[in-house]
């Protein structure tokens, strides 16, 4: 028998006991309540002085570079409420959790909210793997997320609003425009290696068949990537009209400059890109990207009241340097939709929340936006912008009024057999 | 015939990164057998050193600014390697795996520090003008910041050479990695020749990073994208082996490129790692080895 | 000693063995031959290139020509694990033992080399007969339960060739087993070696000639790479002029400065 | 200049090299230290040299202690050293090898390594050549070349005949000997082969399973006795 | 003696760790499903997961010396094969995994079809990494690659994988990975108390693997690995083939790992590339160094002790737990390379010499050489 071993069975006792202590600290310690396993998340959460929000984004890693911001007009919003009175006459109080850019950690932290903190809904995500990592806690506990960005569409959950685009409020109308603007007969598509680029492609190609629009290649880069010659050489090759671009953030800086290098400028080549906002803008440096398409929903100059106020309360708040961009939107707006449905059902029950959410409008900086009851994605404004040396995006072109969400794009025949 | 040739080009672009992070090592790692993982952050210190002193000279002066992040990236970086060397990896000369360990704890910290201190979001740097655009040469597009790396990677790996090859601290470095007992019972201060050969090597990572804000924008994972790449080029080579590291970076850049050009860029990856695997069983100390046998 | 008539049989025959690293030739076509029970000595001034020989039948080092027959079978591009398993076993100049675990442990790991992988996982029940033996012989039962790295320089030694005596082999390589061990443990270890060589043959390397002189049956004499006076006795080599001086010095015989 | 150690311990990993030795050396003296392979001829000169730590004890150089000192400082006191293992530094030239040493001393000028050359011309035509791809006799002049470079007072020698030609011995012999009477060097030589070692030194001692059993004038011994001491 | 030692019955340590087995046993079996919530236990489950990798760990950098930076690659193999067959029990009717409706894939991949089979999803989390492991192993180890170069390469293997994974979206589900897995043979993921009967399964799992784990070290294939790790020459030189000697602990590691993989999958609901790259399989080590690399007890403390510690430091404070790590990790290796397990043994062997009950003298701590 080595000393060894000895040693390790001496105190495994030792160690088990610390275990337990620790839990026993976190698991009782830290909160009574805890001990009332409830899966109905908002069972006591409004009996007492404050309502509890939860705030789930990653605030480490590497995806905490576009949350962080959507984190704080979530912040925005909820003390906004408070200064109006709070809901239901109480204060929102948030509960802030890092998601660390790890889609397990998501799950686990939504489950803490939800049944640690009873959170009456939950702000929170940006991936969409950080999405389909939430979704079925928040199935299985009949709990509220509001996800703020733009995604592939094809999912619709009852317990989700989805305050960015579907795919036929941002992407679809990207491509009318290139088709009908700028006459392109040869798309090329580059995104980054995950699923959003990928389920994208697969409609664009979809929808490109049925309107006579050419694909001439499609290229992944893994996330991260700053190496773009080969795809750069492959668009050169294929002699395409425009490109439409689903690259990650600070992707896109590498793509560009090779471009560039490679003689294929913005103006000879159009760029279409759907994940490039305002804050992507910031990090990616202005002189980069100037005079490229995007295709949002929302841009810091959009007009409108709503909107100057909005942009002047988050530059007051968080300093002159930054900017707000289509996801910093959304998570306001779903703040300001879970406050105005809590107020309309008189109850932070989810399923009263759902209820009257359906059909809810608001006055949002984006413009008028309205909760579609069925798929409980919000009606949204299509703009095209072109990014100026400010780095601010100009509209170009913009829908005729709000385009109801079709995360299914079940009114448009071309997609059948997508879903 | 044209496309090989561009994707030539383009592996011998891609080439030159990767000599370029992993020259640093071929000392650190190379020569003195400390496994840094923070070798990464040392290349993102670089990065940010270009930033900061953008954000100092103002937009003006983008191509001083650059020029000058060059030698000053190069100190920056390099202190940080001396003071990890002083404070943490003299405790741990022989325990190669232990040296990993201990400098992934210290680039955790680093890339927290870069997040602390920059913030979250990526930075831009801005590049000078002269490096914007590219020329074209037999029907091959030659963007300039890709020449430049190129150009960058070849002057740092000469002067490299040269300081190992020919200049006094070279001979030192290449005596102490050769003998250290030797060299130390001969008068020559190890411990000094320890913590200026990871000043070297660190520097060079910064420089690296200095390159590479020309590539993309600045963020604090910037290393991490690039470290296991860079050890890689350091093993194929053969440790401490300059001409070893300059023929695996090339020659992965180019199986990277070509295989990029025929299936896809996150297959190419996993083509080149493969190629590793099979390579190491055919010479498992790598192209050049540094092992000679030592006399009854 | 003179050589017995039933020595005929040759174990180990080596013939035209070369090494050479990097352009420098350790070992220079050298031939040996070692018969069945016997105790051979190899000698020869450091550097000579001895241990190298040993290296090459153990397969340790790779030889550039040449060959090593042991009992007809050519033990060339062989591996390690699989030429100890035909029956050779060695020591090593700086004892080597398993410092972390107890000299039983590694007594019980050296007489189980030819235990399936599956026998192996199962765990070790008191003590067997070999290693039982093996303790005894050694004089190391006291420390039997000590871990190895805590034994005394001879000690360590001892149980090396303890582990030896455990796996029951017949060729025995022995590379300086005396080296840095006081009188006392000499005696010891010389005393051990007699028992070994009862039941196997054995191929020593040794400097010290007084041990030499006691044990040997046949000595090879190396300098240089190359052999310089093969299979002799012990008194030959104490007559030869020429190995006197290239082993001891000029003009000075072992007998005088040995004794 | 004297050199003194004191009850000095020291181990390789947990064996236990050296019991306690204690010793004076005079710088302008020869010793040798005799003893067969293995008694811890090699772990005392790593030790005097610092090459390995001393785990007790004290060595202290004319008086200061230097038990602490890097190699490197005790070179700079006047200790020079020539370890057995003989590969030098194997992928410098043979000139680097000498330059590198050079460089590393206060107030060295270029031409102290030709003074070196001229004591063993046999490796003047070889200064471009890997350290790695000489024989034996070749890298033992060069070590001997080596620690000379570093102007020591005194210099220990560990084997510095072991498995080299006797014509080369008889050079190698006569150079170190010729330093000591020019420029009156000391040296300690730790040697298995007793006539040399008698013929290079006037004090000797012997160290036998890490404790120094014997030491004495050498003038006193005849190389029977030496032969005796050995075998115990 | 040995024999004689035997009829005397169990010595005083095997006594000692039999009743910190039971306790323990009674702890995660009674007292922790008593006393947590539903979350804190399904917390508690996932880090029983994490504690069968990291005994894995132990064997094969503890005791092995083989520094393994790529578990996560065997962690991943082994949640796949059960996530995929938990996909394609869920897919039901249709056939077809919902992310490869929606990636466009009309057909079920012939690789994924025998994962229809419950008992064979099961066997191949457990037994494909195995079988990766023991190729891989013999490729690498025969060659002999060892120390950092094997660090480095399976840290390399394992961003290969996960590069893999995401690429080939339509048949792995990309980034996303394998999620919304809400029932676990006719357990419903959402429910307490089927959340209750996973945590039994893991703590069981964990129990079963230590005693394997244990046989295996105390047995003479466990001196044998230790003999490596310090002497891999020397083992040669008993006969052994060292590689293979290795190949057995890389592998066992690796199948452990696949059977956490595999636990993990119904716990959790996801498995993704994000848990198996580079990042992820550096902290399961930094479990193992914590807790102490060579012991077994150290490595399940120290897995189950830092992500605790991760959970509710980040809870706390979001960034300030990557500053506790990275200081974490330098402390522990840097300075107290045994870890937790080092420091306990240490004070206990103290406690034990002033008592009297122990002689003095070189004992736990002859491990802490040789390793690294």
């Amino acid at each position: 028998m080595s000393t060894r071993e000895k040693g390790g069975r001496f105190w495994l006792l030792a160690i088990l006991a610390l275990c337990l202590s620790a839990f026993v600290a976190v698991g009782c310690g830290s909160d009574s309540k805890d001990e009332a396993s409830s899966t109905s998340a908002s069972a006591s959460s409004d009996s007492g002085d404050t309502i509890k929000v939860g705030i789930l984004h990653s605030l480490s890693g590497t995806m905490a570079i576009s949350e962080v911001s959507v984190r704080d007009s979530e912040l925005l919003a909820i003390e906004e409420i408070n200064k109006n009175g709070g809901v239901l006459g109480k204060q929102i109080e948030p509960v802030i959790e890092d998601g660390a850019s790890d889609w397990p950690t998501f799950a686990e932290k939504a489950q803490k909210l939800i049944s640690q903190d009873q959170v009456a809904a939950t702000f929170g995500g940006w991936t969409s793997a950080s999405r389909k990592a939430m979704l079925p806690v928040f199935e299985k506990n009949k709990a509220l997320l509001y996800y703020p960005v733009q995604y592939e569409g094809l999912e619709s959950s009852p317990y989700i609003f989805y305050t960015g685009a579907t795919t036929n409020q941002q992407i679809i109308p990207a491509l009318e425009y290139l088709q009908k603007e700028k006459g392109v007969k040869k798309l090329f598509l580059v995104g980054s290696d995950y699923v959003f680029p990928r389920t994208a492609n697969k409609e664009i190609k979809a929808w490109a068949k049925a309107n006579g629009m050419e694909v001439t290649g499609e290229e992944y880069a893994p996330l991260g990537s700053t190496e773009f010659s080969t795809i750069v050489n492959k668009v050169k090759a294929s002699n395409s009209d425009a490109v439409f671009n689903t690259l990650n953030g600070d992707s896109n800086v590498a793509f560009f400059k090779q471009l560039d290098g490679a003689g294929l400028p913005s103006d000879k080549l159009p760029v279409v890109s759907v994940s490039i906002a305002e804050d992507e803008v910031r990090g990616i440096g202005a002189d980069k990207v100037k005079g490229q398409i995007v295709a949002w929903n929302y841009y810091q100059t959009t007009p409108g009241a709503e909107n100057e106020k909005f942009v002047k309360a988050y530059k007051a708040k968080y300093g002159k340097n930054r900017v707000t961009d289509d996801p910093i939107e959304a998570g306001y707006v779903g703040v300001k939709l879970w406050a105005a449905a809590v107020e309309k059902a008189g109850s932070t029950d989810p399923e009263k929340v759902k209820a009257a959410s359906k059909g809810l409008t608001l006055d949002a900086p984006e413009g008028k936006v309205t909760v579609n009851g069925e798929n409980q994605h919000i009606t949204k404004t299509s703009r095209i912008g072109v990014i100026n040396e400010n780095g601010l995006i100009d509209t170009v072109w913009e829908s005729d009024g709000p385009i109801e969400p079709d995360p299914y794009l079940k009114t448009y025949d071309w997609a059948k057999g997508l879903s | 015939m044209e496309a090989l040739l561009e994707q030539l080009v383009v592996g011998l672009s891609i080439g030159s990164i990767l000599l370029l992070v992993a020259l640093g090592l071929t000392f650190t790692f190379g020569q003195m057998g400390v496994i840094n993982m923070a070798h990464g952050e040392f290349i993102m210190a670089g990065a940010y050193t270009t930033y900061v002193l953008q954000e100092l000279l103002g937009a003006e002066n983008i191509t001083a600014a650059f020029l000058l992040s060059l030698p000053i990236a190069l100190v920056v970086a390099g202190l940080m390697g001396l003071l990890l060397e002083a404070t943490l990896i003299k405790r741990l000369y022989g325990r190669p795996l232990d040296t990993l360990l201990v400098t992934w704890g210290v680039a955790l910290i680093l890339q927290q520090v870069a997040r602390d201190v920059f913030g979250a979001q990526n930075v831009a740097v801005a590049s000078p003008a002269w490096l914007d655009g590219g020329t074209e040469l037999f029907g091959i597009d030659l963007p300039y910041n890709r020449l430049f790396i190129f150009a960058l990677a070849m002057a740092v790996t000469v002067a490299a050479w040269v300081v190992v090859g020919k200049l006094k601290q070279g001979r030192r470095m290449r005596a102490v990695m050769q003998n250290r007992q030797l060299a130390a019972a001969s008068g020559i201060g190890t411990a000094s020749v320890d913590r200026r050969t990871f000043f070297l090597g660190s520097g060079l990572a910064g420089i690296a990073g200095v390159a590479l804000t020309q590539l993309g924008s600045v963020g604090p994972a910037l290393g991490t994208y690039y470290i296991i790449d860079a050890f890689l080029v350091v093993i194929v080579g053969g440790l401490g082996q300059l001409r070893g590291a300059v023929i695996a970076a090339f020659s992965l850049g180019i199986i990277n490129s070509l295989s990029e050009y025929w299936t896809q860029a996150s297959l190419a990856k996993v083509i080149v790692f493969v190629c590793i695997i099979v390579f190491l069983q055919f010479r498992p100390q790598g192209i050049f080895a540094t092992e000679s046998r030592g006399l009854a | 000693m003179t050589t017995e008539p039933w020595l005929i049989d040759e174990l180990l025959k080596i013939r035209g063995l070369e090494v050479d690293f990097d352009g420098f030739k350790a070992v220079d076509g050298v031939d040996v031959d070692v018969k069945v029970g016997e105790v051979h000595f190899l000698i020869g001034p450091n550097g000579a290139g001895k241990t190298t020989v040993i290296d090459c039948i153990t397969g340790m080092t790779k030889p550039t020509g040449g060959s090593v027959l042991f009992d007809e079978t050519e033990l060339r591009g062989k591996k390690e694990n699989e030429i100890v398993k035909l029956g050779v076993g060695r020591t090593f100049q700086t004892a080597s033992v398993f410092e972390a675990l107890t000299v039983e442990d590694n007594l019980d790991l050296a007489a189980s080399f030819r235990m399936s992988t599956l026998k192996l996982l199962r765990r070790r029940r008191g003590t067997s007969e070999t290693v039982t033996k093996a303790l005894e012989s050694t004089g190391l039962e006291d420390v039997r339960a000590k871990p190895a790295g805590t034994l005394s320089h001879g000690q360590k030694q001892w149980l090396e060739i303890g582990m030896l005596l455990c796996q029951d082999p017949k060729l025995l390589l022995l590379d300086e087993p005396v080296a840095g061990m006081s009188p006392e443990e000499r005696t010891r270890t010389g005393e051990l070696i007699r028992l070994v060589a009862e039941s196997c043959t054995v191929l020593c390397v040794e400097h010290d000639m007084d041990f030499l002189r006691r044990f040997a049956d046949r000595v090879t004499v190396m300098d240089e790479g190359k052999v310089i006076k093969a299979n002799a006795t012990v008194a030959e080599v104490q007559a030869d002029e020429r190995i006197q001086e290239i082993y001891i010095g000029k003009g000075r015989g072992i007998e005088e400065v040995s004794a | 200049m004297k050199l003194e150690a004191s009850d000095l311990r020291v181990s390789h990993g947990r064996t236990p090299a050296l019991f306690g030795v204690s010793l004076s050396i005079d710088a302008g003296g020869r010793t040798c230290v005799l003893g067969r392979n293995g008694v811890g001829k090699t772990s005392l000169m790593n030790a005097l040299m610092g090459v390995l730590p001393a785990k007790t004890g004290t060595v202290t150089l004319d008086g200061e202690d230097i038990t602490k000192l890097p190699p490197w400082e005790r070179v700079k006191r006047g200790l020079g050293y020539i370890p057995q293992e003989r590969s030098g530094f194997p992928q410098l030239s043979v000139g680097e090898n000498l330059r590198v040493v050079n460089e590393s001393r206060k107030g060295a000028k270029p031409s102290d390594i030709d003074e070196v050359l001229d004591l063993f011309p046999r490796l003047t035509p070889l200064l471009k050549r890997p350290a790695v791809y000489l024989s034996g006799g070749q890298r033992q002049q060069l070590a001997i070349a080596r620690a000379l470079l570093t102007k020591p007072k005194l210099l220990l020698l560990d084997e510095p005949t072991e498995g080299i030609q006797p014509s080369i011995v008889a050079e190698i012999e006569e150079s170190i000997l010729a330093f000591h009477s020019r420029d009156g060097l000391g040296l300690v030589v730790a040697e298995q082969y007793v006539e040399m070692a008698l013929r290079m030194s006037d004090e000797y001692l012997v160290l036998e399973a890490g404790v120094v059993v014997h030491q004495g004038h050498t003038a006193d011994l005849t190389p029977e006795e030496a032969g005796k001491l050995l075998a115990i | 003696m040995a024999t004689a030692m035997k009829a005397l019955g169990p010595t005083r340590e095997q006594l000692l760790a039999r009743v910190g087995f039971a306790v323990s046993a009674l702890l995660l079996l009674v007292v922790a499903p008593a006393f947590l919530s539903d979350f804190r236990l399904g917390l508690l489950a996932k880090f029983l997961c994490f504690a069968i990798i990291a005994v894995g760990i132990a064997i094969a950098w503890g005791n092995g010396g083989m520094l393994v930076l790529g578990q996560g690659l065997f962690f991943g193999l082994g949640g796949y094969c059960m996530a995929m067959y938990l996909k394609l029990a869920e897919a039901g009717s249709v056939g077809l995994p919902d992310f490869m409706v929606w990636s466009g894939r009309e057909t079920l991949p012939a690789f994924w079809k025998p994962f229809e089979h419950a008992w064979f999803a099961v066997g191949a989390a457990v037994i494909v990494p195995v079988i990766f492991a023991a190729l891989l192993g013999t490729l690498i180890f025969r060659s002999r690659v060892r120390g950092p170069y094997f660090a480095i390469l399976t840290q390399a293997l394992a961003a290969a994988f996960v590069i893999l994974l995401v690429g080939q979206q339509a048949i792995t589900g990309g980034t996303n990975g394998l999620t919304n897995i809400t029932t676990f043979f006719g357990l419903d993921l959402a429910d307490p108390g089927d959340q209750r009967v996973l945590y039994f399964l893991a703590a069981i799992s964990l129990g079963v693997v230590y005693l394997i784990a244990r046989q295996l070290l105390n047995s003479r294939y466990g001196k044998l690995l230790i003999a490596v790790r310090d002497a891999e020459d020397r083992v040669r030189f008993l006969g052994y083939s060292a590689t293979r000697v290795k190949v057995i602990a890389f592998a066992t590691a690796a199948g452990m790992a696949g059977l956490a993989g595999a636990l993990f999958v119904p716990i959790v609901g996801i498995i993704s590339p994000a848990m198996l790259g580079i990042v992820p399989s550096i902290e399961m080590v930094v479990w193992v160094a914590v807790g102490g690399r060579a012991s077994l007890a150290g490595a399940i403390a120290g897995a189950i002790a830092v992500n605790w510690a991760k959970s509710s430091l980040s809870e706390e404070f979001p960034s300030g737990w990557l500053y506790f790590q990275g200081a974490l990790f330098i402390a522990v290796v840097a300075f107290a390379p045994m870890g937790i397990a080092g420091a306990v043994a240490w004070a206990r062997d103290r406690i034990l010499e002033r008592t009297g009950r122990k002689q003095p003298g070189p004992t736990t701590t002859a491990t802490a050489e040789g390793t690294s």
